[in-house]
C-alpha cells in the first residue's frame, strides 16, 4: 500500500517552482501568440507559403491520418493498453479501404477501413487482454502480421492475372483506383479569404490563409475527423462510459471492485483504437484513390508520438498532429526555402527561452539557448535553403526536442502497460 | 547434402525476368519489360517466368533469384532495374553458358547485355514541349528520389526548357532525398504538385514512379495545367484514365524494345552482349503523342529531336546545380 | 535462531528431492510445450490461409521442405540468418531488462555507413582494417542508441519513442552524407561509399557452390558472449534483476539508470555488428541499396527465441529459411508474400503460447508448492504445528 | 484451499467483527461475499434469501459494499469521479452526484471534498472516500477489511464514531481486524477464523483479549517486548540534517524530508513512528542511497556514506528489509537462490570476482531455508510461489547472512503470520544483542514500542517528537503522529499501566 501513499506526503509549505496549470484560456493565448509569431516570420522572411491557404489545406490533410492514429492510441492507452500496433492497424485499414473502395466508392472504403483496423484491434485485445501478452510485444507482432497479410492478400485480390481488379488497374502492390471522396468548399467565404490572403497583410492575410485552408476543398473525412476528436473528448471526459474506460487505465482493480467489467472496457477501447487507426489508413488510401504497399509509411508510430506529445489528451493529440502535418506539408510543398525561414523562428524561440531561463537564474541553460539562437541566425544569414534531409528529419527532431524538454510534465495513465487479470487483485 | 543445382539440371526453359521492387505492373519500366517478354512470347513462342523482388532485399537475395533462374535453365535471364547491376555481374560469372541482361545499369561480363536508356534526351524533348505550352512560363519537375538516374531526367528537362524559352523558370524538387519510398508515395507527390501549382507553375513533369499518379491528380484539378508522364505512355494507363485529358505527353522509355531485342538475339543464338544504349537515335526513348495535345508544337519538338540525333545539341546527364 | 527443525530431515529431503525432480520435469515439459503449441497453431493457421486462397498447403510445405534440404539452399539460409541473429542479440540485450530498442534498424545502418565511409578512406594492413571497421561500427551503433538511453535516464523519455524517431533521423543523416561530393561516389545509377580495400574483406568458408560467410563465427561468438554475460556474470545478474523488477533491483543496489545507459550502449554496439556481414563479406560498400529493416526482423526473432541465444539462433534460421523459400515458392507459382503471413502468424502464436504456458506453469508450481507444504505439515503432525510458534514469551 | 467450512451469520443493524491471524482467510471470505471470488461450494443467504454473487456488480446490486484492505482508488481521478465510478446511473456524473456526495458527507460527518484529486489526500481522507463510495451506492451491508491498519488511534476513534452512526441508521457492518482491543470496543458480535475455517462466535461482553487471542492462534500471542537493554555507547549510524525534496506528478516540488538528524548506537533499535506518507519511506530510501538527498550527511560506523551508491552502502554493512517485499525485496519470477543473490551479488558466497558463483549461492540458500525455517519444497521454486511469511523469512535470512552493522527494517512483520512474526522479532533481538544497530519503521505501534530502545515520531517530513518506549502508550504516540503533540513525550498519569499497553497485543 505504501507505494500508493507516497504521493500523499504534504509538506509544511510547497517549496520552490510550483508550475501553472495549462487552462484553456492559456492555450488559446499560446495559439494566438504562435500565429502572430508565424505571420511576423512570414513578413520578415518573405516565405509566403508559410501561411498560405494551400499550405494549411495540405497541412490539414497530412495531419488527419496521423491525428487519427494518435487518437486511436489515446483510446487504447486511456484504457491501459499500450498500442504500438497502430501502424499495422493502419495498414489493415488502408488495405480494406482499397479493396472495398474500387468497387463501392470512397464512403464504403472508409467504413471498410474502420472495420479492417478494428480487426487488428481485436487481435491486439485478444492477445493483451485475454491472454495477457506484453502489450509492446503483441503490438510488434501485429505490425509484422498486418504487413504480411496485406501484401499477400493484395497479390490475391488485386494482382491476380486476368481478374477484374487487374483489368481495373490493380496489381500486386496496389488496388484499382476508386472514385473521389467529395470535398466541400464554403462558397463565397473561400474566395473572399483567398483574396485577402493575396494581399499579404500582416496577420490578417495569415489568418485568412489559415481559415481559407479550413474552408477550401476540405474532404468530408477531414470534417469527420474533427468530429471524432470533439466526440472523443466528450465521450471520454464527460460521460460515464468514458469515466469507466479511463478508470481501467488508472486503477483497473478499483474499477473491478466497483462492478466495472474491465475486460469489456479494454476490449471496447482497443477496438475503437484499431478502428480509428484503420480510418486513418483508409484516409490515406482514399485521398490517393488506392491502397498501396507501404502506404502508411510509419504514420502509426508518428501517431503514437503525437499522443505522448499531446499528453494523452485529444486537444494535445490534435495539436501534435497539426504540427506534424504542418511540417510535412511545408517540406513537401516548398521544400528547403520555407523551412529555411523557420530557422529564424526557432532562433527567436530560443532567444526567448534564454531570457526566461536567465530570469529563473539558470545561467548555463540560458547561455546554451542563446548560443544556439545565435548559431541559427548566422546559419539563416549565410544560406538561402536548408538541406532536404534536415527538412525531412525535422518532425522527428521536433518530437525528440519536445519530449526531452517537457516529458516531466506529461502524465501517462497510471496502470498503462501493466498486466491485469480479473479477480487477482489483493 | 545434395545441391539444388545438381538435382534440378534443366535444358532450355525459357526467359527469366526478375523485376525490381515495383513488380510487373508498376506502370513503369517493369511493366515495359514485361511487355517486351509478352511480345517475345507471342512472336517467338518462348516461355516466360517472372519473379519479383521484395522490400529490404540484400544483394544475396537478388543473386539467389538470378541463380535459381539460371540453374533451372532459363536463358536469357534479365534483371530489371539498376539494383540488379552487381548481382548480374556476380551470377553471370558462375553461368557462362547463360546470357544475362540488365536494364538501367552497366555491369561487366562476357555474357552480359547492359541495356541503358538516354532518359535525359527524352526529357529534353519534354522540356521543349513544356516551355512552348506553358502560359505562365513557370514549369516544374518532381523527382521521386534524388538519385543519379532521376537526375538525368531533371537535367534533360531543365536544359530543354532553357534552350527553348530562356525566360521560363524551372522549379525542380524531389520527394525524398534518399528513400525508395519516393517512388511509392503519391500523397507526397500530390502535395508537392499542389504547392507548385499554387505558386503559379502550370506544367509539371514527374519522374517518380508510382508517386506520379499523385501529381497528375493534383494537376487535373487545375484548369489549364498539364502533367507530363514518364516511362510509359501514361495517357493510355487504365489507372490514370480519369486524368488523361491533363496528360500533355509522356517521356517513354522503350524497355520493351530492348528486352525483346535481347530475347530475339538469344533465340537466334547470337546473344547480344556489352553495353547497348537505347537513345533517341535508336528509338530507345521517345515523346508520346497520345491525346494529340502537343500536335501544335510538334514541329519544334521534331526539330529539337533532330538536333540531338545529329549531335548539334548535347544533352547533359547531371543538372546544373 | 536455530529453532526446532520442522520435520525429520530425512523425510523432508525425500520430499524435497521428489519436488525438485518433478519441478525439473515440469520445466522441461513446459519449455517444450510452448514452442510446440505455437508451431502447431501456426501451421494450422497458415494451412487455413493456403486453403482459403485456393492453394494446396501440403504441396507448398513439400516445396519448402524440399528446398531446405539442399546444401546450397542451406548456405543461403545460414548466410541470411547471420545478420538476423546479430540483430536479435542486439534487441535481446534490451529485452532482458525490459528495454525496447526498436532502433536497432537505424543503429546498424548508421554504423555500417560510418564503417564503410572510414573503410573507403583508410587502408590498414591485414586484420587491423577489419578490426578498425568493426570497432567503428560498434561505437557508432552504441552512440546512436546511447542517445535513447540518456534521454530515458535524464529526461524520462520512453526509449520506444526515441528509438523510433532516431531510426528516421538516422536515415536522413545517411541520406545527407550519401551524396556525390560528400561521402559517396556515383557508380552508374547507384550512389555508394568508396569500395573497401582488399584487406577489409572478411574470410569465408569455401563451400560449394557458394561460400558460407566467415561472419557466422562472429555471430556464434557473440551469442556465447551474450550467454556468458547474462547468466554467469555479476553484470548479467544486475541486468536480469532490472528486467525482472526495477524497484527491487534499485533497492538491491543496482543503479537502474546506469544499467539503462549501459545496456542501451551494449545493444547499440551489438546492432553495429548487424551490417558487418553484408559490408565486409558481400557489398564492400554502403550504397542506397544497403539492406534495411533487419532491425525489425531482429525484434521478431528475439521474441521467437525468448531472448535465449540458442532459441534466437533457431529463430534466425527459421526466419531466414522462410525468407529464402519465398523465392522458391514464387518459382513454383505461389505468391511469395505468403511467407510474410506465415512469419507474422508464427510470431503472434509464439508470444501468446509462451504467455499462456508461463502463466499455467506459475499456477501449477504455486499449487504444487501449496500441496507439498500441506503434505509436509500433515506428515510432520504436531511437531510442525509447534514449530510455528517457537519460544514465545508473553 | 483458503476457506473451508465457514459458517457466519450476521444480524442486521449490528457491527460484526471478524478476526483471525494473518492469512486465516478473512479477506478471501469477504471477497467471496463481495462476488470477487467464487466459492467451490456452499451458499450465501441475504435477508433469508439465497443469492448467487458472480461479480462485485451483483453484490452492489444487493446492497453490499466493501472497503478493501488495500485502497481501491484511482489517484489521478477526483473524489467525485472515484465515487460515481460504476454507479453513474444513480445521480449522474455531474452536479447531481456532487450534491449527493455533499449530502452523504454531511450526514455522516465524513468531511469529504468532491473535486480534489485523490492523490492529494492523506490516508484517513482516503479511508473516508472509500466509505463514502460504499454509502453512495446505498449499501445496507458494509464490509470493512482492516480499515484501521493505517490509522492512528485518534483516527480510529473517529472511524468508530462513523461506524456507530451507520449502525444507528440500521446499516450492517462487517469489520475485520486483528487488533483485539478495537474489536472488543466496537463489535456487537465476533467471529473468529483460523486456518480458513470458523472456530468460534463470541460475545464481546463475555470475552477478554486473552481468550480471543487463544481462539485466534490456538495459543497465546507472541509479544515483541524487549527485555534488557543492549544499547552501547558506540555510534553506528549518524544522520545529520538530511533534506530531500521531490517533484510530484503535477510538476510541483515538495519538501519530503526536512532537516532529519539522529544517531543509532550499536545494539540500539531506533523506532520511527508516523502515519504513512510522512516521509518514513523516503527516509529509509535516503539512508539506503536509493534517493539522493538535497543536503545532509549520513555516516555509518565512522565512514561518510553520503555520496555512496546503494551498492556501496550495502557492502559497507547495511541490511535492508524493505516495506514492500514484492516490489523491493524479491524477484518474484526468479527461483529462491537467485533471490538470495539479490542485493548481495558482489559478496561471497554469491560471486567470485566479476563472475557469479552459482554453486555457492545455491548451497547458501539451502542453509538459509533450513536455518530460518522457510517453508518451501526446494530452492528452485519461484519466490512467487511462497506465502508472504515465508518470503519475508527468506529476506530476513538473506540480509542477516551478511552480518550487517545496521539493519533497516521497514514494517518487517507486515502481513506475516504470528509464527513467523515471533521468529523475525527473535532474530532482530538476537542480532541486536551482538551489537547490531536497527532502524525500525512500523505502523504496528505495539511492535514499535515493544522492540525499540528509542522512539522518534515523524510528521510531515520532520522528526517532531521523541519518546521512551518504556513508558509511552500507543495513544500518546498516536497523537504525536497526527501532529497534535511534539517535543519529548512523557508518560501521562493514567496510561502507564500495562493493561492498556498490552491491550491490543495480548
Ligand atoms: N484460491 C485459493 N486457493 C488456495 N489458497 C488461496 C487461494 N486464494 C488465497 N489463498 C490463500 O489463502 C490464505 C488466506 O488469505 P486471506 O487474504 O483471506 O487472509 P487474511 O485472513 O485476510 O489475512 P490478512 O490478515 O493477512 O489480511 C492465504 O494464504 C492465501 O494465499
Ligand atoms: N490454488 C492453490 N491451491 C493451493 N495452494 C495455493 C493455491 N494458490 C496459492 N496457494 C498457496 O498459497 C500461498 C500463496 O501465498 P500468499 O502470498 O497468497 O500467502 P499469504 O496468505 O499472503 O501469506 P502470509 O499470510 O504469510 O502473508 C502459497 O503457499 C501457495 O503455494
Ligand atoms: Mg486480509
Ligand atoms: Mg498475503
Amino acid at each position: 500500500m505504501s507505494s500508493e501513499l507516497k504521493s500523499a506526503v504534504r509538506p509544511a509549505a510547497p517549496a520552490t517552482g510550483g508550475r501553472r496549470k495549462l487552462t484553456y484560456p492559456w492555450i488559446l493565448l499560446i495559439i494566438a501568440g504562435a500565429l502572430v509569431a508565424v505571420s511576423a516570420l512570414r513578413a520578415v522572411s518573405g516565405a509566403t507559403d508559410l501561411t498560405s491557404g494551400g499550405q494549411f489545406g495540405a497541412a490539414l490533410s497530412a495531419a488527419v491520418p496521423i491525428g487519427l492514429a494518435g487518437l486511436g492510441g489515446l483510446w487504447s492507452e486511456r484504457s491501459g493498453v499500450i498500442n504500438i500496433g497502430l501502424e499495422g492497424m493502419m495498414m489493415l485499414g488502408s488495405f480494406a479501404a482499397g479493396w472495398v473502395g474500387w468497387q463501392h466508392g470512397p464512403w464504403a472504403a472508409a467504413a471498410a477501413g474502420i472495420l479492417g483496423g478494428a480487426l487488428g484491434g481485436l487481435v491486439h485485445a485478444v492477445a493483451t487482454v485475454t491472454f495477457g501478452v506484453d502489450h509492446i510485444v503483441s503490438g510488434v507482432a501485429i505490425n509484422i502480421l498486418a504487413l504480411g497479410a496485406t501484401q499477400y492478400l493484395a497479390t490475391l485480390w488485386f494482382g491476380q492475372e486476368g481478374s477484374a481488379a487487374m483489368a481495373a488497374g490493380g496489381n500486386d502492390k496496389q488496388s484499382p483506383p476508386m472514385s473521389d471522396m467529395p470535398t466541400f468548399t464554403v462558397p463565397g467565404l473561400a474566395d473572399w479569404l483567398n483574396g485577402i490572403e493575396g494581399h499579404h497583410w500582416f496577420l490578417v492575410s495569415d489568418l485568412a490563409g489559415v481559415l481559407g485552408g479550413a474552408v477550401t476543398g476540405v474532404s468530408w473525412l477531414t470534417l469527420l475527423t474533427v468530429g471524432l476528436f470533439v466526440g472523443t473528448f466528450f465521450l471520454l471526459w464527460r460521460s460515464s462510459f468514458g469515466l469507466r474506460l479511463r478508470s481501467c487505465g488508472e486503477a483497473p482493480l478499483s474499477a473491478e471492485t466497483l462492478g466495472v467489467n474491465v475486460y469489456a472496457y479494454k476490449y471496447a477501447a482497443v477496438l475503437v483504437s484499431g478502428a480509428l487507426a484503420g480510418l486513418g489508413g483508409a484516409f490515406l488510401a482514399i485521398s490517393v484513390h488506392f491502397y498501396q504497399d507501404g502506404q502508411t509509411g510509419g504514420r502509426g508510430y508518428i501517431g503514437l508520438a503525437t499522443m505522448i506529445f499531446g499528453n494523452w489528451r485529444p486537444g494535445g493529440v490534435a495539436l501534435g498532429a497539426g504540427l506534424f502535418g504542418f511540417m510535412d506539408a511545408m517540406q513537401l510543398r516548398s521544400g528547403g526555402p520555407t523551412v529555411h525561414a523557420l530557422l529564424l523562428g526557432l532562433a527567436a524561440l530560443l532567444a526567448g527561452l534564454a531570457l526566461v531561463r536567465l530570469r529563473a537564474a539558470k545561467r548555463a541553460q540560458a547561455a546554451v539557448a542563446a548560443v544556439a539562437a545565435a548559431v541559427l541566425v548566422v546559419w539563416y544569414a549565410l544560406s538561402d535553403s536548408v538541406p532536404l534531409e534536415l527538412v525531412e528529419a525535422s518532425p522527428y527532431l521536433a518530437t525528440l526536442l519536445v519530449l526531452a524538454l517537457f516529458s516531466q510534465r506529461l502524465r501517462a495513465p497510471k496502470a498503462i502497460g501493466k498486466p491485469y487479470r480479473r479477480g487477482q487483485g489483493h | 547434402g545434395q545441391s539444388f543445382a545438381e538435382a534440378n539440371r534443366a535444358k532450355h526453359a525459357g526467359v527469366g525476368l526478375a523485376f525490381d521492387i515495383g513488380g510487373r505492373d508498376d506502370h513503369s519500366f517493369n511493366e515495359a519489360a514485361a511487355r517486351g517478354t509478352e511480345n517475345a512470347r507471342k512472336q517467338l513462342g518462348v516461355k516466360v517466368k517472372m519473379l519479383t523482388a521484395k522490400n529490404g532485399e540484400t544483394e544475396a537475395d537478388r543473386e539467389q533469384r538470378l541463380t535459381s533462374f539460371a540453374e533451372a535453365g532459363y536463358n536469357p535471364v534479365i534483371g530489371v532495374g539498376f539494383a540488379y547491376s552487381q548481382s548480374v555481374q556476380n551470377v553471370a560469372k558462375d553461368f557462362p553458358g547463360t546470357t544475362f541482361g540488365v536494364v538501367d545499369a552497366v555491369p561487366t561480363g562476357k555474357n552480359v547485355d547492359a541495356m541503358v536508356f538516354a532518359e535525359h534526351e527524352g526529357s529534353y524533348l519534354a522540356g521543349v514541349a513544356a516551355a512552348l505550352k506553358s502560359k505562365t512560363h513557370k514549369v516544374g519537375f518532381i523527382g521521386g528520389v534524388n538519385n543519379a538516374l532521376i537526375q538525368k531526367f531533371q537535367a534533360g528537362f531543365e536544359q530543354g526548357v532553357r534552350d527553348t524559352d530562356p525566360k521560363a523558370k524551372v522549379v525542380s524538387q524531389y520527394l525524398y532525398p534518399n528513400n525508395d519510398k519516393g517512388f511509392n508515395d503519391p500523397a507526397a507527390a500530390k502535395a508537392k504538385a499542389q504547392g507548385m501549382l499554387d505558386s503559379g507553375i502550370d506544367i509539371i513533369y514527374s519522374a517518380a514512379g508510382q508517386s506520379g499518379a499523385g501529381s497528375i491528380e493534383a494537376v487535373s484539378k487545375v484548369k489549364g495545367a498539364w502533367a507530363i508522364g514518364v516511362d510509359s505512355d501514361q495517357y493510355r494507363q487504365p489507372g490514370l484514365a480519369r486524368y488523361k485529358d491533363h496528360i500533355l505527353t509522356s517521356v517513354v522509355k522503350n524497355v520493351d524494345v530492348a528486352v525483346f531485342d535481347l530475347i530475339k538475339s538469344c533465340e537466334q543464338h547470337k546473344p547480344l552482349t556489352g553495353i547497348h544504349t537505347y537513345d533517341l537515335k535508336h528509338g530507345g526513348v521517345s515523346l508520346a503523342t497520345s491525346g494529340g495535345f502537343i500536335t501544335d508544337v510538334q514541329p519544334q519538338v521534331d526539330a529539337a529531336r533532330k538536333k540531338i540525333i545529329e549531335g548539334q545539341v548535347k544533352v547533359k546527364e547531371t543538372p546544373k546545380s | 535462531m536455530s529453532t526446532s527443525t520442522p520435520t525429520p530431515t530425512a523425510k523432508k529431503n525425500a520430499a524435497v528431492d521428489a519436488v525438485a525432480r518433478s519441478a525439473a520435469r515440469d520445466k522441461v515439459l513446459l519449455g517444450i510445450a510452448a514452442p510446440v503449441l505455437a508451431i502447431v497453431a501456426a501451421i494450422v493457421i497458415s494451412s487455413l490461409v493456403f486453403l482459403a486462397s485456393g492453394e494446396n498447403p501440403f504441396r507448398a510445405y513439400g516445396i519448402m521442405a524440399d528446398y531446405g534440404h539442399y546444401s546450397d539452399s542451406q548456405v543461403w539460409i545460414v548466410n541470411k540468418a547471420v545478420p538476423y541473429y546479430l540483430s536479435a542479440l542486439a534487441v535481446a540485450v534490451g529485452f532482458r531488462m525490459n528495454l525496447f530498442n526498436i532502433g536497432v534498424d537505424g543503429q546498424y545502418r548508421l554504423a555500417a555507413f560510418a564503417a564503410a565511409a572510414v573503410g573507403g578512406a583508410v587502408a590498414l594492413p591485414g586484420a587491423l582494417q577489419i578490426i578498425l571497421l568493426i570497432v567503428i561500427a560498434m561505437l557508432v551503433g552504441a552512440v546512436w542508441s546511447g542517445i535513447a538511453g540518456l534521454l530515458k535516464t535524464t529526461r524520462g523519455v520512453s526509449e520506444v519513442i526515441t528509438t523510433i524517431m532516431l531510426n528516421s533521423i538516422a536515415a536522413s543523416v545517411i541520406g545527407y552524407f550519401l551524396q556525390d561530393g560528400r561521402l559517396a561516389v556515383k557508380d552508374g545509377n547507384l550512389l555508394h561509399t568508396k569500395f573497401l580495400p582488399e584487406s577489409s574483406h572478411f574470410f569465408s568458408f569455401p563451400t560449394h557452390p557458394k561460400p558460407v560467410e566467415g561472419f557466422v563465427v562472429v555471430a556464434v561468438l557473440a551469442g556465447a558472449v551474450y550467454w556468458f554475460l547474462i547468466n554467469r556474470t555479476r553484470f548479467g545478474f544486475d541486468l536480469r534483476a532490472v528486467g525482472a523488477s526495477e524497484p527491487a533491483a534499485e533497492a538491491s543496489g543496482v543503479s537502474v539508470k546506469r544499467m539503462v545507459v549501459i545496456s542501451m550502449l551494449l545493444s547499440g554496439a551489438a546492432a553495429g555488428l548487424v551490417g558487418m556481414p553484408t559490408l565486409l563479406g558481400e557489398s564492400f560498400q554502403y550504397g542506397t541499396d544497403f539492406p534495411a529493416g533487419i532491425g525489425f526482423t531482429g525484434i521478431a526473432i528475439a521474441l521467437l527465441g525468448r531472448n535465449h541465444p540458442a532459441g534466437m539462433a533457431f529463430g534466425a534460421l527459421l526466419w531466414a529459411f522462410l525468407d529464402r523459400t519465398g523465392s522458391r515458392l514464387e518459382f513454383e507459382g505461389y505468391a511469395q508474400e505468403i511467407v510474410g503471413v506465415i512469419q507474422g502468424v508464427i510470431v503472434l502464436c509464439v508470444v501468446i503460447a509462451y504467455e499462456v504456458v508461463r502463466r499455467y506453469g506459475l499456477r501449477l508450481q504455486q499449487r504444487k508448492v501449496g500441496e507439498e507444504l500441506a503434505a509436509l505439515a500433515r506428515t510432520g503432525d504436531g511437531s510442525a504445528d509447534n514449530s510455528d510458534k517457537p519460544e514465545v514469551t508473553a | 484451499m483458503a476457506n473451508h467450512d465457514i459458517h457466519l451469520t450476521v444480524r442486521r443493524g449490528t457491527v460484526h467483527a471478524l478476526c483471525g491471524e494473518n492469512g486465516a482467510g478473512k479477506s478471501t471470505l469477504m471477497k467471496i461475499l463481495y462476488g470477487m471470488q467464487k466459492p467451490d461450494e456452499g451458499t450465501i443467504a441475504l435477508d433469508g434469501e439465497q443469492v448467487a454473487l458472480h461479480s462485485p456488480g451483483d453484490a452492489i446490486a444487493r446492497g453490499i459494499g466493501m472497503v478493501h484492505q488495500h485502497f481501491m482508488l484511482a489517484d489521478n481521478l477526483s473524489v467525485l469521479e472515484n465515487t460515481v465510478l460504476g454507479a453513474e446511473k444513480l445521480h449522474g456524473i455531474g452536479a447531481g452526484a456532487r450534491a449527493k456526495i455533499r449530502e452523504i458527507s454531511d450526514a455522516y460527518g465524513l468531511n469529504v471534498r468532491p473535486d480534489v484529486l485523490v492523490e492529494d489526500l492523506g490516508v484517513a481522507d482516503r479511508q473516508r472516500v472509500e466509505i463514502l463510495k460504499v454509502l453512495y451506492r446505498g449499501a445496507r451491508t458494509l464490509i470493512l477489511d482492516e480499515p484501521t491498519a493505517v490509522l492512528v488511534p485518534q483516527e480510529v476513534d473517529a472511524l468508530f464514531d462513523n461506524l456507530r452512526e451507520l449502525k444507528s441508521e440500521g446499516l450492517t457492518v462487517i469489520f475485520i481486524s486483528h487488533k483485539l482491543g478495537e474489536v472488543l470496543s466496537v463489535a456487537d458480535d465476533i467471529t473468529v477464523i483460523r486456518r480458513g475455517t470458523t472456530v468460534a462466535s463470541v460475545e464481546p461482553a463475555e470475552t477478554t483479549p486473552k481468550q480471543l487471542a487463544e481462539l485466534m492462534v490456538g495459543s497465546e500471542l507472541p509479544s515483541p517486548e524487549t527485555r534488557e537493554s543492549t544499547v552501547t555507547d558506540e555510534e553506528m549510524l549518524r544522520v545529520q540534517d538530511v533534506r530531500l525534496s521531490a517533484t510530484d506528478a503535477g510538476g510541483e516540488v515538495r519538501t519530503v524530508l526536512d532537516g532529519i538528524s539522529f544517531t543509532i548506537r550499536k545494539g540500539e533499535v531506533l523506532g520511527v513512528a508516523g502515519v504513512e506518507g510522512n516521509g518514513q519511506a523516503e527516509l529509509v530510501e535516503a539512508v539506503m542511497g536509493i534517493r539522493t538527498p538535497d543536503g545532509g550527511t549520513i555516516t555509518l560506523d565512522g565512514t561518510d556514506l553520503s555520496r555512496s551508491s546503494t551498492r556501496a552502502r550495502r557492502e559497507g554493512g547495511i541490511g535492508y528489509i524493505p516495506e514492500d517485499r514484492h516490489r523491493h525485496g524479491l524477484l518474484l519470477d526468479a527461483p529462491l537462490w537467485e533471490n538470495r543473490i539479490l542485493g548481495h551479488v558482489t559478496e561471497r558466497p554469491n560471486s567470485k570476482g566479476r563472475l557469479l558463483d552459482l554453486a555457492g549461492a545455491r548451497k547458501d540458500t539451502e542453509r538459509i531455508v533450513a536455518e530460518y525455517d522457510v517453508r518451501t519444497p526446494g530452492i528452485e521454486v519461484t519466490a512467487a510461489s511462497l506465502s508472504g511469511g515465508n518470503q519475508q523469512k527468506l529476506i530476513v535470512g538473506r540480509e542477516m547472512s551478511h552480518h550487517p552493522k545496521l539493519l533497516i527494517a521497514a514494517h518487517p512483520t507486515r502481513g506475516v503470520d504470528v509464527g513467523a512474526q515471533a521468529q523475525i522479532w527473535e532474530q532482530i533481538r538476537a542480532a541486536r544483542r551482538e551489537g547490531l544497530a536497527v532502524l525500525l519503521i512500523s505502523a504496528d505501534l505495539d511492535e514499535l514500542i515493544g522492540l525499540s530502545d528509542t522512539l522518534r515520531v515523524m510528521y510531515r517530513g520532520r522528526l517532531v517528537a521523541d519518546a521512551d518506549p518504556a513508558v509511552i502508550t500507543p495513544e500518546e504516540l498516536g497523537s504525536a503522529m497526527t501532529g497534535a503533540a511534539s517535543g519529548h513525550l512523557s508518560a501521562s498519569d493514567d496510561s502507564a499501566d500495562t493493561a492498556a499497553r498490552g491491550g491490543d497485543a495480548q
